[in-house]
């Protein structure tokens, strides 16, 4: 593995397999062809050339993961490549499968530009004219006036989602630190975008940027010991020396390794840096300041997709890396998981508003999650995979609604506001009920065959503790769903209410696969749970 | 002949759902629909009955099984009828009776918007009363029984307007109910003793079974008797079930319905046979009923409420007749029978007076009636006549029998329920005399009516008198003909266990004996109501009188017991629910809310606060993980 | 393959839901046809399998076998036996009814105008009523225990709807007052339901965990699993077999509804238009008493065993506090509801009796019990649309004014409190001779409910019915011609089924003794040879 | 000299970089902790790198660094912006969304 060690002095060409690598580098080349757009093509062009770039490159690289897949890279042909840093297996492409179809929806989200009022006749986005500009300033005055929009929105875009990528597909420690920052970086100038309220969306980036850098501090120094643990980066390697057999590694390494402790803080640390991502408690208070400052649709995108990724890293890195040493970090990874789930659940009775309740939400699902992820088990994997695929659909969806109900000051995210909107639309209200209800776990939406998918694996691995406090905290869940829903559906309407407006094409056109993702998984979910079952093994 | 049985049932039950469903295109004829059809009833009865008698004693009896009702594994409940000579003498008695009150109330009722109404419950009682009489097993006679207390609620609300009639049918069916238990956890005790509880099997089994079983079943058994007859503790009901129409009190609550529970034990003798301590029971409450009924009997001024407390008193003989086993059977069904002609007509008569005094029922504002309704007079007299036991009208005979069997019981025991019986004898005669001075004799003490109206006391049409002449007549000649070679007790003696009790005093005895104390009874109430005016208000009286005219403070009793630990009992559960059972709910869900709310608090806005959680968290993580090694 | 006619059953009010809710909302007439045209349909399917199922024959019939999501080992599997078929036949019978009661409930009042060109409540009334009919008659059929725990909860959602959505028209709150409970009633209602089905999730869990050593992998099959219990490949450890029953227990228990946690359903039916009132306790609920007797007792026999005591107390607390409250009740939908908790109570213990005359009784109770609500209630709320008030005081003298109403109300109650004659008689008295021969002392203190429920019904009747006219009440119309309609065909199934219940028990018995084999309970013998 | 010490002082600066992030209110000085903290871990790489005697935590600390350089950009462009809406650096005035 350590192929620079054992040949010092004789520099070999690496070995690069560019077809495996194909998804991701299709993503980053197409954000590096946005910038350069943004470089040189006329502002009026910008627009159409990166939505196109966007959608073709993100339609590209799903059409590599499948061929990947179909080719056996998903099960039998699993490989790892890049010189050992990237995992091409079925957990990998999975994941990437479902954050490029993910990406290719939120390029639709991005890209609305029917909500917003035009701006001196022209039609604009939720993002801000000109980011650098003060708020309510006379550059930002101008630059509405001239009609600027924020196109860097997807260059950044892609290369966030590269960075997602490799994130569940990275196999050594050097490789998970670059994307987990590859991911984050855009991700934090995405959230000060927002186009209205940028006083919220610019608290939003800088607690995420802080807070995100303070996190992947402790990933960094995690790994820092990790490597003072085991002489290596690599996962496969660290495993090694973790299940008693270093000279197989490196006999020259024997004598300076092995030490526990830099075992169990490095891993306790490198976990943390995950859990921050994921949004588990204690690590969880980013979430709802960020997802609520941040623009809607860079909401629903982070969301789901950043979700997805951190999962897939940390599944990995439990899966491949710390087996040997479950029962040192099982006992607190219980703890959290229940703390998730409670304390989300919990805390998002009270919320008044739509996106910090989705917030609370999500944190009570990373719960959920993380009850799979605890059965430790090729089940336990594949019921994982299934909950984020079905997850991420469910939060696109109903942060799509969200940046649909809009009154004067732009998106109407007070509760109270949303009063009585099943009366005024009740399709809309319908198709938020039923995120709402695939949220809560109701039978014949995803959300129920994920939740029973997890649980069922969590049981099956002894860990019926976990269920039952799952169980409890999805009735405490249902209650503040239910409550959006009594809202919606049995209020009087208020005067001054929020109105839906009437999107384009391709909102729409991503709230019906979002709603049809939550039906069809819900009721007929056996292939998807076949693929995710077949994805259900780490290559090492 | 056995297919006859089911047409007897069917007829009236056929009236009720015609005259119920057809509506108002009914209205003309619909109570000649009613009447012919119990007509028809009665006719096919004595068709059966010429029938039976052309057979031996033995094989009287016929049965017609129709179908499988509740057909469960183990448990299997028919509609079956069987017609013995109980059954004969009952379906013989219900039918006619219920026939010419049928015609009677054809006048009585002649000026009711609903009279078609009226017909379907009558008929929709004579059928429920047939099934009663003619099942042949407990459950169907549990239909019948529920069927006749449906059809007596009906009847006794049946002017619905009035408060007092609707609160006295609700009380009349409740009360009723909880004698139905009885008669159902008799059921149940069958069940799991013999595996069925159709009559034959069951009764002819019963020796077979442990004497504490049979008390049991028997002293259910009487429970549900108490329900349906009026006795001591069940009475309540039937003062108030006089709100009814009076054809309804005379045909239900004096001559068929109330007597069922006698009925009953009768038809179990073979439970009872086993049971003497269930036997016993029953003795004590016919005997204290009989006197509980005389003296509110004694006490009314509400003439049909006093006719009430005599009915009660007069079920009362008949069961302490039934509790004397074998030696009483056949008397209690004899009494029965004389006491349906007799009853029913003194009811139909005091019907015919309040028809011709406005429905005034107070006896203090009547008076003298005997010059304006001769033929009223006469049947009411003669019914007067037979209740009190004047020799040789049906009453005595019957009366006397019973007395005569109490003795018979024989050793303290019977002393004391041959006194009871001769005491009741004298307070009979005592009320009805004072019923009959009251009401036809002596100075007119009339009142206007609510609007005003002086009455104008007037002979019943020949719809009204007609019925009552009829009864009168069997009033007069029941017991005579009952009496003649013994026929009643040889007539019953194949179905009814018979006996001779062994009286320490002779039967010319008891007859005299009653017979003056009959005339001790008169005369007290001509000493107190003949002789002077009586006052159109009543006087105090003693503790006594004012205690049955509260009907010895049976509502009383039973509010304290029973209504207001109820009530309080309700209200507090109302409370319960709400504040405990429902509040552990919302409180539950309010704690997850308060909980939330001080959660939430944590999420304070500042960066720096979330670095120190995530700091904290990282801690707890290391420290864990380590403290799990070191563990 | 034969026709598969349960699935034909279930997609039949599914398809007439869609259809009803696509109806543009000014053709709301049209859409009450279609809803009763599908609700038809539906209940001429469900006599078919009534006329198809064998008595005799095996014990799930008309079956369909199809594999649904084999990864947790669920298989689309119907299949019926007589208790099943009795309660599709209530169903598909009773809805058409519903919606015969409903046809104008959920009409916007009169000069109302709606809220949005989109908003169709009269569509969307019928729809969600066709969605709980199909969703309740699958969890019927199906023998499956995941598909039949989807439709369980699955069916919550509709009836959440259903209940906050369309209030009855009695004024007693501010129009926003009303709105209120309403909301705090249909929030009850789901959240209480939810944690029952959210228990019984943890139970499913755990069975899927148990069977997981199966060669075939984990099982939901009923006839699967009961084949590997009898060839003794699966055995439950003792508790984990008590832990599965009481997960499927209480959240059967919250559906049915049985004392303490019963105090969702008097909001629910109160706040409810008397259609739902009946669809929640006369269909949905029944589901409830349906599975214990299907799932609780077939699959976890011992467990049921051991917890018989306590839930046999549970019933009779149920028994006699649903009619004591009954009795305190002022408001008549409320007296209802109660009454409803008072007769769950009766088929619970009928049902854990372990006979099969409790058992038999116990699903006849639940049809004639689904009637005889259903009657009693639907008079009720014709009475409410025209007073405007479900308070038992502002009523009097409706006898006088609208004497067929009267009339059918006092049939719906006597039906009620078990007269012989009509249906519930026969069904309370196998419950309680059930119970009686097994435990004598329950069976008499069940009989305490025989005389609440007289009380509580002619107090409800005495009150409102008779007595001196309400002024308010003199020009009250006496039942039209659809309310008749609706009415009468119940009261002639009362009566019927009273008098002639042979074709339920029939197909009943059978179905019963099986159970009763599952739980290897035998009826105790009588302990005399009665001469016959 | 042993290169535990410059573990201990790579674990020591780690400390001092987490204290600055939660004492400190200047988001720039918060910032410059976080590298702190960067830094410390690099220190450790490079530590352990010779400890082992190979070359990979060398490598991942010359990543770290570039690392360090673009999150340097992105967080700077951010506190700027922020600075310049509200014309204070403090992270506690940033505190309009909570609860």
């Amino acid at each position: 593995m350590n192929s620079w060690t054992h040949a010092q002095g004789v520099l070999e060409t690496p070995q690069f397999e560019w077809v495996a690598l194909s998804p991701t580098l299709i993503v980053v080349g197409a954000a590096v062809v946005g910038v350069l757009v943004e470089a040189f093509a006329p502002r009026r062009y910008r627009y159409g050339t990166q939505v196109v770039i966007a959608v073709l490159a993100l339609a590209t690289a799903f059409a590599a993961v499948v061929g990947l897949a179909a080719d056996g890279h998903a099960s039998t042909q699993a490989q790892v490549a890049g010189m050992g840093a990237l995992a091409v297996d079925g957990p990998a492409l999975f994941l990437q499968g479902v954050l490029i179809l993910v990406g290719f929806v939120s390029v639709f989200l991005f890209a609305e530009r029917r909500l917003e009022p035009a701006e001196h006749g022209r039609a604009v986005d939720s993002f801000a004219a000109q980011a650098a500009a003060v708020p309510g300033g006379t550059a930002e005055k101008l630059a509405v006036k001239s009609g600027y929009t924020t196109t860097e929105i997807f260059p950044l875009m892609l290369f966030a989602l590269g960075g997602m990528l490799l994130f569940p597909a990275a196999n050594d420690l050097l490789l998970l630190f670059i994307a987990l920052e590859v991911l984050s970086l855009p991700l934090y100038l995405l959230c000060a975008l927002s186009r209205r309220r940028r006083l919220l969306s610019q608290e939003a980036a800088v607690k995420y940027f802080l807070l995100g850098a303070f996190a992947s501090a402790f990933l960094l120094f995690g790994i820092a010991l990790l490597y003072g643990y085991a002489g290596t980066l690599s996962y496969a390697g660290i495993a090694d020396v973790i299940s008693g057999a270093p000279p197989a590694v490196d006999p020259g390494l024997a004598a300076t390794m092995g030490n526990d402790a830099y075992l169990l803080i490095g891993g306790a640390l490198v976990v943390m840096g995950l859990l921050f991502k994921v949004g588990a408690v204690p690590f969880h208070m980013w979430t709802p300041d960020v997802y609520q400052g941040a623009p809607t649709p860079v909401t629903g995108f982070m969301a789901a997709a950043t979700k997805v990724a951190a999962f897939g890293a940390l599944l990995r890195l439990l899966y491949v890396v710390l087996p040997g040493m479950r029962w040192d970090w099982e006992p607190v990874l219980w703890g959290v998981a229940i703390a998730s789930m409670l304390a989300g659940a919990v805390i998002a009775i009270t919320q008044t508003d739509v996106k910090r309740l989705l917030a609370y939400s999500s944190i009570a699902h990373a719960g959920f999650i993380l009850a799979g992820v605890l059965a430790l088990s090729e089940d336990g994997v594949s019921s994982v995979l299934f909950y984020l695929a079905a997850y991420s659909f469910v939060t696109l969806g109903a942060f799509a609604v969200v940046t649909l109900v809009r009154d004067g000051d732009g998106e109407a995210t007070h509760l109270s506001k949303w009063a009585g909107l099943g009366r005024r639309s009740p399709l809309l209200a319908g198709v938020f009920a039923l995120f709402l209800l695939a949220f809560a776990g109701i039978p014949l939406t995803s959300g129920f065959a994920g939740k029973f998918a997890v649980f069922s694996a969590a049981a099956d691995a002894g860990a019926m503790g976990l269920v039952i406090v799952g169980v409890i905290a999805s009735a405490i869940a249902a209650f503040f769903y239910v409550r959006v829903i009594v809202l919606m559906f049995f209020s009087e309407p208020q005067e001054d209410g929020p109105s839906v407006v009437v999107p384009s094409p391709m909102t729409t056109s991503m709230l019906g696969v979002a709603a049809a993702a939550t039906i069809v998984l819900g009721v007929a979910p056996q292939y998807f749970l076949d693929l995710a079952g077949q994805a259900g093994v780490f290559v090492r | 002949m056995e297919s006859l049985i089911g047409l007897l049932v069917a007829a009236p039950l056929l009236g009720a759902a015609l005259l119920l469903v057809g509506g108002r295109r009914l209205d003309r004829f619909g109570h000649w629909l009613a009447t012919g059809l119990a007509a028809l009833s009665f006719a096919l009865a004595v068709v059966l009955f010429v029938d039976m008698l052309g057979r031996d004693g033995g094989d009287r009896a016929l049965s017609q099984h129709l179908y499988s009702w509740v057909p469960v594994s183990g448990f299997q409940a028919d509609i079956a009828f069987q017609l013995d000579q109980l059954s004969m003498t009952f379906v013989l008695l219900i039918t006619s009776v219920g026939t010419l009150i049928h015609l009677y109330s054809v006048g009585y009722m002649e000026h009711d918007v609903r009279r078609r109404r009226f017909f379907a419950y009558l008929n929709l009682f004579l059928a429920a009363m047939l099934i009663l009489v003619l099942a042949d097993n407990y459950l169907l006679l549990y239909v019948g029984w529920e069927g006749v207390g449906l059809a007596s609620f009906l009847l006794i609300g049946f002017w619905q307007h009035k408060p007092s009639a609707a609160t006295a049918a609700k009380k009349a069916f409740v009360v009723n109910r909880v004698g139905d238990v009885g008669l159902a956890i008799a059921i149940f005790l069958m069940f799991s003793t013999f595996g069925t509880f159709a009559f034959s099997p069951v009764l002819s089994t019963a020796e077979q079974a442990s004497e504490g079983t049979l008390t049991a079943i028997g002293l259910m058994l009487l429970l549900a008797a108490c329900g349906k007859s009026a006795q001591v503790p069940l009475q309540s009901w039937l003062g108030d079930a006089m709100e009814g129409p009076t054809p309804v009190s005379a045909l239900i609550h004096a001559a068929t319905m109330v007597t069922a529970g006698v009925y009953l034990v009768v038809r179990s003798g073979a439970v009872f046979d086993g049971a003497p301590a269930a036997q016993t029971v029953v003795v004590v409450v016919g005997a204290v009923t009989l006197l509980f009924g005389a003296i509110v009997g004694c006490a009314k001024d509400d003439i049909k409420k006093a006719l009430a407390g005599s009915t009660m008193s007069q079920i009362g003989y008949m069961m302490l007749a039934a509790g004397l086993g074998p030696i009483g059977y056949v008397f209690a069904i004899m009494h029965l029978v004389t006491h349906g002609f007799f009853k029913a007509g003194l009811f139909l008569g005091a019907g015919s007076v309040m028809h011709g005094m406005n429905d005034e029922v107070d006896m203090r504002r009547y008076g003298g009636l005997r010059k304006y309704m001769p033929v009223t007079f006469v049947t009411f007299g003669l019914g007067y006549l037979a209740i009190i036991g004047f020799p040789y009208l049906s009453g005595f005979f019957s009366k006397d029998e019973i007395i005569y069997a109490a003795f018979g019981k024989g050793g303290a025991e019977g002393w004391i329920l041959g006194g009871v019986t001769l005491l009741g004898a004298a307070l009979t005669a005592y009320y009805m005399t004072r019923i009959m001075l009251m009401t036809f004799f002596g100075e007119k003490r009339w009142v206007k009516d609510a609007e005003g109206n002086d009455p104008h006391p007037h002979e019943s049409p020949l719809s009204m008198t007609v019925p009552m002449i009829v009864l009168a007549v069997g009033s007069v000649g029941a017991g005579f003909v009952f009496n003649l070679n013994h026929s009643f007790v040889d007539w019953l003696s194949p179905v009814v266990a018979t006996a001779d009790g062994n009286s320490p005093v002779s039967h010319g005895m008891v007859s005299v004996l009653a017979t003056v104390l009959m005339l001790v009874g008169v005369g007290a109430a001509w000493f107190q109501y003949g002789r002077r005016p009586i006052p159109e208000v009543a006087p105090t009286g003693v503790w006594i009188t004012r205690a049955a005219r509260r009907d010895l403070l049976q509502d009383d009793f039973n509010h304290a017991a029973f209504v207001t630990p109820g009530s309080y009992l309700t209200r507090g559960l109302v409370y319960v629910d709400h504040k405990l059972v429902d509040g552990v709910v919302n409180g539950t869900a309010a704690g997850f809310g308060g909980l939330s709310g001080r959660l939430r608090k944590v999420q304070n806005g500042f960066a720096r606060s979330y670095a120190a959680s995530m700091f904290g968290g990282a801690a707890i993580l290391i420290a864990v993980t380590l403290l799990m090694r070191a563990v | 393959m034969s026709f598969p006619l349960l699935t034909a059953t279930v997609l039949a009010p599914a398809i007439g839901a869609v259809a009803t809710a696509a109806v543009p909302s000014a053709r709301r007439t049209l859409a009450k046809w279609v809803a009763l045209t599908a609700s038809l349909v539906t209940a001429v399917l469900a006599i078919l399998v009534l006329v198809r199922f064998e008595p005799g024959g095996d014990r799930y019939q008309l079956t369909e076998s199809h594999a649904w999501i084999p990864a947790f080992g669920v298989r689309y599997e119907l299949g019926v036996d007589g208790i099943a078929v009795a309660l599709v036949a209530l169903t598909a019978v009773l809805i058409p009814f519903l919606i015969g009661a409903g046809w104008n409930d959920a009409d916007p009042k009169e000069g109302e105008t709606p809220a949005g060109k989109r908003w169709r409540p009269t569509q969307g009334f019928f729809a969600l009523i066709l969605m709980v009919e199909a969703m309740v008659v699958m969890s019927f059929v199906a023998t499956d225990i995941f598909l039949f725990y989807i439709f369980f909860e699955a069916m919550l959602i509709p009836m959440y709807f259903l209940i906050g959505g369309f209030g009855d028209r009695a004024g007693e709150h501010s129009e926003s007052g009303q709105a209120k409970q309403r909301t705090y009633a249909a929030v009850k209602f789901l959240l209480y339901n939810l944690a029952g089905g959210l228990i019984m999730l943890a139970a499913v869990i755990g069975l899927y965990v148990a069977t997981a050593d199966l060669p075939g992998g984990s099982t939901f099959s009923l006839q699967a699993i009961a084949e590997a219990r009898a060839s003794g490949e699966l055995t439950f450890a003792q508790n984990t077999e008590r832990f599965l029953f009481l997960g499927f227990f209480i959240a059967f228990a919250i559906k049915a509804p049985l004392w303490p946690v019963h105090t969702w359903l008097p909001n629910a039916m109160g706040e409810s238009t008397a259609p739902v009132a009946v669809l929640i306790t006369a269909v949905v609920d029944k589901v409830g008493t349906f599975a214990m007797l299907r799932f609780c007792l077939g699959l976890f026999p011992e467990a049921s065993a051991w917890a018989t005591p306590v839930v046999i107390v549970l019933a009779l607390i149920s028994i006699i506090y649903g009619a004591l409250l009954a009795l305190g009740q002022r408001d008549m939908k409320r007296l209802i509801a109660y009454a409803s908790i008072s007769h769950f109570g009766f088929i619970i213990l009928g049902i854990f009796a372990m006979t099969s005359q409790g058992q038999t009784g116990a699903t006849l109770y639940m049809v004639n019990h689904g009637i005889a609500t259903a009657a009693l209630m639907l008079v009720a709320g014709f009475l409410i649309t025209r007073r405007g008030s479900r308070l038992i005081a502002d009523y009097g003298g409706v006898q006088k004014t609208a004497p067929i109403l009267a009339g059918t109300f006092l049939i719906g109650g006597l039906a009620t409190l078990s007269l012989p004659g009509t249906g519930p008689f026969v069904s309370e008295f196998l419950v309680l001779v059930g119970t009686f021969t097994r435990y004598p002392v329950a069976g008499i203190v069940a009989c305490a409910g025989i005389v609440l429920a007289a009380l509580y019904v002619l107090i409800l009747y005495q009150r409102t019915m008779t007595g001196p006219v309400r002024p308010e009440l003199s020009r009250m119309p006496d039942l039209r011609p659809r309310e008749l309609a609706v009415v009468a065909p119940l009261i002639a199934m009362l009566i019927f089924l009273g008098v002639f219940p042979r074709p339920l028990t029939d197909i009943v018995d059978p179905a019963v003794q099986h159970t009763l084999s599952d739980v290897g309970e035998s009826d105790p013998e009588p302990e005399l040879e009665a001469r016959r | 000299m042993s290169p535990e010490n410059y573990l201990h002082l790579a674990a020591l600066l780690f400390t001092i970089g987490a204290c600055g992030v939660l004492l400190r209110r200047n988001a720039i000085v918060v910032f410059m902790s976080i590298e702190l903290m960067l830094n410390a871990a690099n220190l450790a790489l490079v530590t352990f790198s010779r400890m082992h005697g190979n070359l990979d935590g060398q490598i991942m600390a010359f990543f770290v660094m570039v690392v360090a350089a673009a999150e340097v950009v992105v967080g700077l462009a951010i506190i700027v912006m922020v600075y310049r809406a509200r014309h204070s650096a403090s992270v506690d005035d940033a505190s309009l969304m909570k609860l």
